[in-house]
């Protein structure tokens, strides 16, 4: 992945034959990649979230009150995403970063919430070695938090930077954008994860 | 361009200066970084190519003696690794590096220091691999890795497979993007999609199945090191893990894979029969959508390596049914080579040599493709030697042969000077004898019921001739290269100037000086039509005989200028540190997964250090 | 009008002799050599040869490759010669130009639909016979087989009978066989892994995949013995998994069905039977922890069983002869014959192993 | 290629000009919350257990649209932004629909197989 985020950060090339910016081409394409990605974890957790020889089920173990509330967190995060956006556009850069920092907080709120899912789980018998179900359920959700944890790496460094004054110039927005791009990304595979699986039921 | 702020002071100074090594280690030029891929792709050609010998000595004759079971299985392993990941696939990507922005007019690719990063973590991936030669043996449960067997190999070499395959598809996943946007950002003004060369194009599909495969793999390799160093479930069937699942995401990248090692080889053979042949392409438009279809089509035929997996009928017929119609794109494209040389002028060259053995051999492992889909006959193809015959007749017969018609091709234009043709053509006919005394054998041996991965055989089976044929034929290719070797340091050393255009060449990329220089166009070209060199030099009569309208060529108008005011005022994107630095994190973390978890933190931080230095470093112009 | 280094190419031509008419009589001559070897590949000394069938599957998948076969040669031959035709009549000569056309609509169209037409006409018997061979034939008879590293475990469920590597089945009755995977290795524990259960001139591979059980029909049309191997790559010893399928006319067949129910341990009188039964102080466990010599004992499942030992050919994956020799060479040290062998090193004394050879050439 | 990092080709100026105001966002936020919290809920209504997977499904996709249209400004950028991102998205969607049917055509693990 590491070498997206580098494409992210890359020098900006505005004279194209498409008349878009490379950048955020590269970050689309990387985000459809991504699709990939998720696509092939989640898929191998719905073969096995049935698949329990040993330790707790889904149904039995997740609480869903619990998920609810940090999933929703997780999408407030993109709400703050486009405000700081909204508010670089306007050259507020105080603004911006209120809202990057709140967009980074919610994001550390929801791992947090993740770290205590994943200890919680543990206490419950659930590990990594229990059962194809904690393997496939493990890996998926901890790629994910994975890429949230380093897109929060991504919206402090911006903040760093707007207080440098390097979003000062008019590139500035569009650094902002493409890291709001990828959250936003990391949300909407959140969204599908809340649902498939932890929402619907299993047998 | 004018410019609005005043340059940032950046921490980081940018290294400077245009010669010695470090200037290579700190390069983000596409040319260089293309050279230092083909060379070192082909240094791993050289390794894998020893091992293959190896592997034939073993099997010359029956119950071979030359090496241990262990041995055997490292080397059929490492052959299929090295070649495939560290040989043809940076091959073609070294040849997209040096040749897609000359050919599409720019001046350099869209991300040129993600494409720095690209080649140091291709490097360091394939070093990595390697190293576990010297730590405790290397991965020996196939280059497929099936599960559970690749869970339950002792030792750490496939976990070292797991990693190092991991690492490089980085590299190719960064390199993916970097071309995608390139090829459809970076254009030369006119020069409109339709107008670019078949190999463009071709890399343009192959860069993008890169872009959708890879993922694939990398959940299947994560899942596979999970299981092997953290005790998972995924391909533990005592725990109810599904040893299909490993073969669905393998093949789910793996076959896409071989359409991605295939087609820019078809790129380049697409560019060269016209060049030779001194005739556009017969049918552009049908080799362009052949190759698109071929690129959208080689995702729904995974399963027909899963034939004998047991998927059931219905899945069975279906994947057959698609398997069968992916040879007629096929097809049309080797319709189109022969059109192309169809009323032609051919000079029959060293390049054009290689680019027909690349077609009359590429005939030959389609048609034993098509053999495959008849699944009840494929049961008995499948996992034997008639399976190694039809894929190195597309790998060899076909990438091969492809590349090696590239780098005779664009010899001239990259480093200035000719190869010698005596030479090239004794090589062609080494190459091309000893290919097929190699591999054409394999068929029968295959037929005869001699399976794959077998460190021995024993007497009495009807395989002994053909194997010790098969055996000859390899250390004839082996020669072959040699004469090759020999070739580049002798054309080195006469130095037989090539002049821009020594083929009197069809695509931009002839317009330009022999070597190229580091801004690669002294003005950037405006295009009006396909093939746009050729026809700034010739027109066409109207009984369609090309008549040129001025001599040499490389003086003409939207060529480069005169050479005092060549480069003046133009800024390329300046050296850099950090994709190397940034690149070394991965290895490290590598190493930390299988040794000590301490070095995961420290590989960890040494990428989030590179990648911050490289964020944060003056970007060119404000150097000036 | 030519550039100086086009014109050197044109010398070096006439230099070469005519490089077109040299070629094509050398890809000629690999055309014809390719083809020729296609042809001898009906080798007579090849005992896994694919195309002698001598069962139901493997003919089918046999009629198949004799469609598709002659098809691919035509191909093959006309698209070559097309090819190297154009390469010799249109090279270049002084004063020929090349035509400038840029494709022909009309040709591409045919060239496009002919292949697709043929594929076609391929694809339909194809999918037939794929489901036409997952029917389940009447009257069959039933077979459970078991890979291990590296050697196969055969079972018949209705007859009670257990045995190992050589597979004994009634000629033209065609037998269902099941392929069940098993989860872990009973000799050590660890992760079973992927074979594939191959009879060349009988039938087509059918992979056994640990936790599934995949059918597959076999089916001998004549007495013989034929030779099969594993084909999916599984391990260190993966060249040394190999079986037989003995295929004999029905009243043979039930002679040795009841020959083998009636197997038990014969003369427990030899030492050899109290070694194998009882073991000894420099032996960690007896044989018989491992090994039955009943066929109708299932149990233990964690070697062959070795019921009727000495009327089998072969042993340990079908790879020794069943003679004094390698019997002893193999009890002395399994792993240094058989790479990655699971049967551990006994370090039997030459009289054990002599008394063991007694007793398993006793075994009938 | 110099590399100015400055100006905005007109396309984009036109594309900044599109995107909405933040009163926009805030009002997609609030749906974005009153989707979810209808997900809960069915998830608890007992009577809807049998018939609440397709429910939920639609939730979830009308959430993902409407973060992908607005947020990501995909109904407000150049279509070939979008290509990129349904081509990856629908491959994923395609491929491992049809890896999975071919799971649940054939069954997984058969339980009766013993480990010795």
């Amino acid at each position: 992945m590491s070498a997206q985020e580098a494409a992210a950060h890359a020098p900006a090339e505005h004279q194209t034959s498409t008349g878009l910016d490379n950048v955020k081409l590269a970050m689309w394409a990387f985000l459809g990649s991504e699709c990939l990605f998720f696509g092939s974890l989640i898929s191998t957790y719905l073969l096995y979230r049935n698949r329990v020889l040993d330790g707790p089920r889904p149904h039995e173990i997740y609480d869903i009150p619990y998920t609810s509330v940090s999933s929703f967190v997780l999408l407030m995060s993109s709400v703050t995403m486009v405000l700081a956006l909204a508010a670089i556009q306007r050259g507020d850069h105080r603004g911006l970063r209120i809202w990057l920092l709140a967009t980074a907080m919610l994001g550390t709120v929801f791992i947090g919430g993740q770290v205590y899912e994943f200890t919680a789980f543990v206490e419950e018998g659930l590990k990594l070695s229990t059962s194809t179900f904690g393997s496939a359920f493990f890996v998926m959700t901890g790629f994910h938090g994975a890429h949230v944890t380093v897109g929060i790496f991504m919206l402090l460094s911006l903040v760093g930077m707007s207080m440098f004054g390097r979003l000062s110039d008019a590139d500035g927005p569009r650094k902002v954008e493409l890291i709001g791009l990828y959250w936003h990304f990391v949300d909407i595979v959140w969204i599908v994860i809340f649902t498939v699986v932890y929402l619907i039921p299993t047998n | 361009m004018a410019t609005v702020v005043a340059p940032r002071r950046g921490i980081f100074a940018r290294p400077t200066g245009a010669t010695g090594w470090l200037s290579w280690v700190t390069t983000v030029d596409h040319k260089r970084i293309g050279i230092m891929y083909c060379v070192t792709a082909f240094a791993f050609f050289i390794i894998g190519g020893l091992e293959a010998l190896l592997i034939r000595a073993q099997l010359a004759q029956p119950n071979g003696e030359v090496l241990s079971a262990e041995a055997y299985n490292q080397f059929f392993t490492m052959h299929g690794i090295t070649m495939i990941f560290l040989v043809v696939m940076p091959m073609g990507v070294g040849l997209m590096n040096y040749l897609i922005p000359l050919m599409i007019g720019a001046r350099d690719v869209a991300f040129p220091r993600l494409n720095a990063f690209s080649y140091w973590v291709f490097l360091l991936g394939g070093l990595f691999i390697y190293s576990s030669f010297f730590l405790g043996g290397a991965p020996d449960g196939g280059w497929f890795g099936y599960a559970p067997l690749s869970t339950q190999l002792p030792g750490d070499g496939m976990t070292f497979y797991s990693l190092g395959l991991q690492i490089l598809g980085v590299a190719s996943l960064a390199g993916a993007v970097n071309f995608i946007i390139t090829i459809i950002n970076m254009r030369a003004p006119g020069m409109t999609l339709m107008r670019m060369p078949v190999f463009v194009w071709m890399s343009l599909v192959t860069t993008f199945l890169l872009l959708f495969a890879m993922p694939v793999i990398a959940v299947a390799l994560f899942q596979l090191m999970f299981d092997r160093v953290y005790e998972a479930n995924f391909f533990r069937p005592s725990a109810g893990g599904d040893p299909l699942l490993w073969q669905h995401l393998f093949w789910l990248f793996g076959h896409p894979e071989v359409y991605i090692m295939i087609l820019p080889a078809m790129g380049i053979v697409s560019d060269v029969l016209p060049t030779f042949a001194r005739k556009p392409i017969f049918g552009y438009a049908a080799i362009v959508f052949a190759g698109i279809a071929i690129g959208f089509m080689g995702w729904g035929v995974w399963a027909h390596h899963m034939f004998a997996a047991g998927l059931g009928p219905v899945a069975n017929s279906a994947f057959a049914l698609s398997t069968m119609f992916i040879a007629v794109p096929t097809g049309v494209k080797i319709f189109n080579w022969i059109g192309t040389l169809w009323g032609g002028a051919i000079r029959i060259t060293t390049p054009f040599l290689f680019a027909v053995g690349f077609v009359a051999m590429f005939i030959i492992g389609g048609l034993s493709g098509v053999s495959h889909s008849i699944v009840p006959h494929d049961q008995q193809q499948t996992d034997t030697y008639y399976i190694v015959a039809h894929f190195h007749y597309v790998l060899f017969g076909g990438a091969i042969f492809g590349l090696v018609a590239g780098f005779y091709y664009w010899w001239p234009k990259v480093f200035g000077y000719l190869l010698s043709e005596a030479l090239g053509k004794l090589h062609f006919w080494l190459m091309f004898i000893g290919f097929n005394l190699a591999f054409a054998p394999m068929h029968i041996l295959g037929l005869q019921g001699m399976p794959r991965r077998y460190y021995t055989y024993p007497d009495g089976m009807g395989w002994n001739f053909w194997n010790l044929i098969s055996t000859l034929g390899g250390f004839v290719i082996a020669l072959s290269f040699v004469v090759f070797i020999v070739n580049v340091i002798r054309s080195h050393k006469k130095r037989e100037e090539a002049g821009d255009d020594p083929w009197d060449g069809r695509t931009l990329e002839w317009s330009i000086p022999s070597p190229p220089p580091e801004y690669n166009f002294a003005r950037v070209p405006v295009v009006q039509a396909r093939d746009d060199w050729w026809h700034k030099k010739y027109v066409e009569t109207p009984e369609g005989e090309p008549t040129r309208v001025f001599a040499g060529g490389a003086n003409g108008d939207d060529a480069h200028g005169s050479e005092e005011d060549a480069g003046h005022g133009i800024h390329m994107p300046d050296p850099s540190y950090f994709p190397l630095v940034a690149s070394f994190g991965l290895p490290i973390m590598g190493y930390g997964v299988i040794f000590q978890p301490v070095l995961i933190g420290v590989g960890a931080l040494i990428l989030m250090l590179g990648l911050f230095g490289w964020v944060l470093e003056p970007s060119a112009e404000e150097a000036h | 009008m030519l550039t100086g280094v086009e014109a050197k190419f044109i010398t070096e031509q006439d230099w070469m002799g005519t490089p077109g008419k040299r070629k094509s009589r050398i890809l000629f001559g690999l055309v014809l050599a390719t083809f020729a070897l296609l042809v001898a590949a009906c080798a007579p000394d090849a005992p896994q040869d694919v195309l002698k069938p001598e069962g139901l599957f493997a003919r089918e998948a046999d009629r198949l490759w004799r469609i598709v076969f002659p098809i691919a040669v035509v191909i093959f031959f006309v698209v070559e010669g097309v090819l190297i035709f154009a390469v010799i009549k249109y090279r270049q000569r002084p004063g020929r130009e090349a035509k400038q056309f840029h494709g022909n609509t009309k040709i591409e169209v045919a060239l496009t639909a002919i292949p697709a037409l043929i594929l076609a006409g391929i694809a339909v018997p194809t999918v037939r016979t794929i489901f036409d061979l997952a029917e389940e034939r009447p009257g069959s008879m039933q077979v459970t087989v078991n890979a291990h590293q590296f050697w196969w475990e055969y079972n018949y469920p209705e007859l009670g009978i257990t045995t190992a590597n050589e597979l004994h089945i009634p000629v033209g009755q065609p037998v269902r066989v099941r392929l069940e995977g098993l989860l872990t290795d009973p000799v050590d524990g660890t992760e079973e892994v992927i074979h594939s259960f191959w009879v060349p001139r009988l039938m087509g591979a059918q992979d056994v995949v640990p936790g599934r059980a995949e059918f597959v029909l076999l089916q001998a049309d004549r007495p013989g013995e034929y030779w099969g191997e594993c084909k999916e790559f599984c391990g260190l010893s993966h060249a040394n998994m190999r079986l037989r399928v003995i295929a004999q006319p029905q009243e043979e067949f039930d002679a040795w069905v009841q020959d083998m129910q009636a197997t038990e341990e014969h003369e427990a009188t030899l030492e050899g039977a109290d070694l194998f039964v009882n073991g000894a102080d420099n032996i960690g466990q007896p044989c018989s922890a491992c090994h039955s010599v009943e066929a109708s004992q299932e149990q233990p499942r964690i070697g062959p069983n070795l019921g009727g030992f000495s009327e089998r050919g072969t042993f340990a994956g079908a790879i020794f002869e069943n003679n004094e020799e390698n019997l002893s060479a193999w009890l002395r040290n399994p792993p240094a014959v058989k790479p990655g062998a699971k049967m551990p090193n006994l370090n039997l004394t030459s009289e054990q192993v002599d008394a063991l050879i007694e007793y398993l050439q006793s075994l009938e | 290629m110099t590399q100015t990092g400055i100006e905005h080709s007109p396309r984009e100026e036109e594309e900044l000009a599109h995107h909405p105001d933040p009163r926009q966002y805030i009002v997609v936020g609030v749906w974005l919350a009153i989707v979810t919290a209808l997900e809960v809920a069915i998830y608890y209504v007992d009577s809807l257990q049998d018939i609440i997977v397709p429910f939920l499904l639609v939730f979830a996709f009308i959430k993902f649209f409407l973060v992908v249209t607005w947020f990501m400004h995909l109904r407000f950028d150049s279509a070939l932004f979008r290509r990129l991102f349904v081509s990856g998205l629908v491959l994923a969607l395609v491929v491992f629909a049809i890896v999975m049917t071919i799971f649940l055509a054939r069954g997984g693990a058969v339980p009766e197989i013993a480990g010795g």
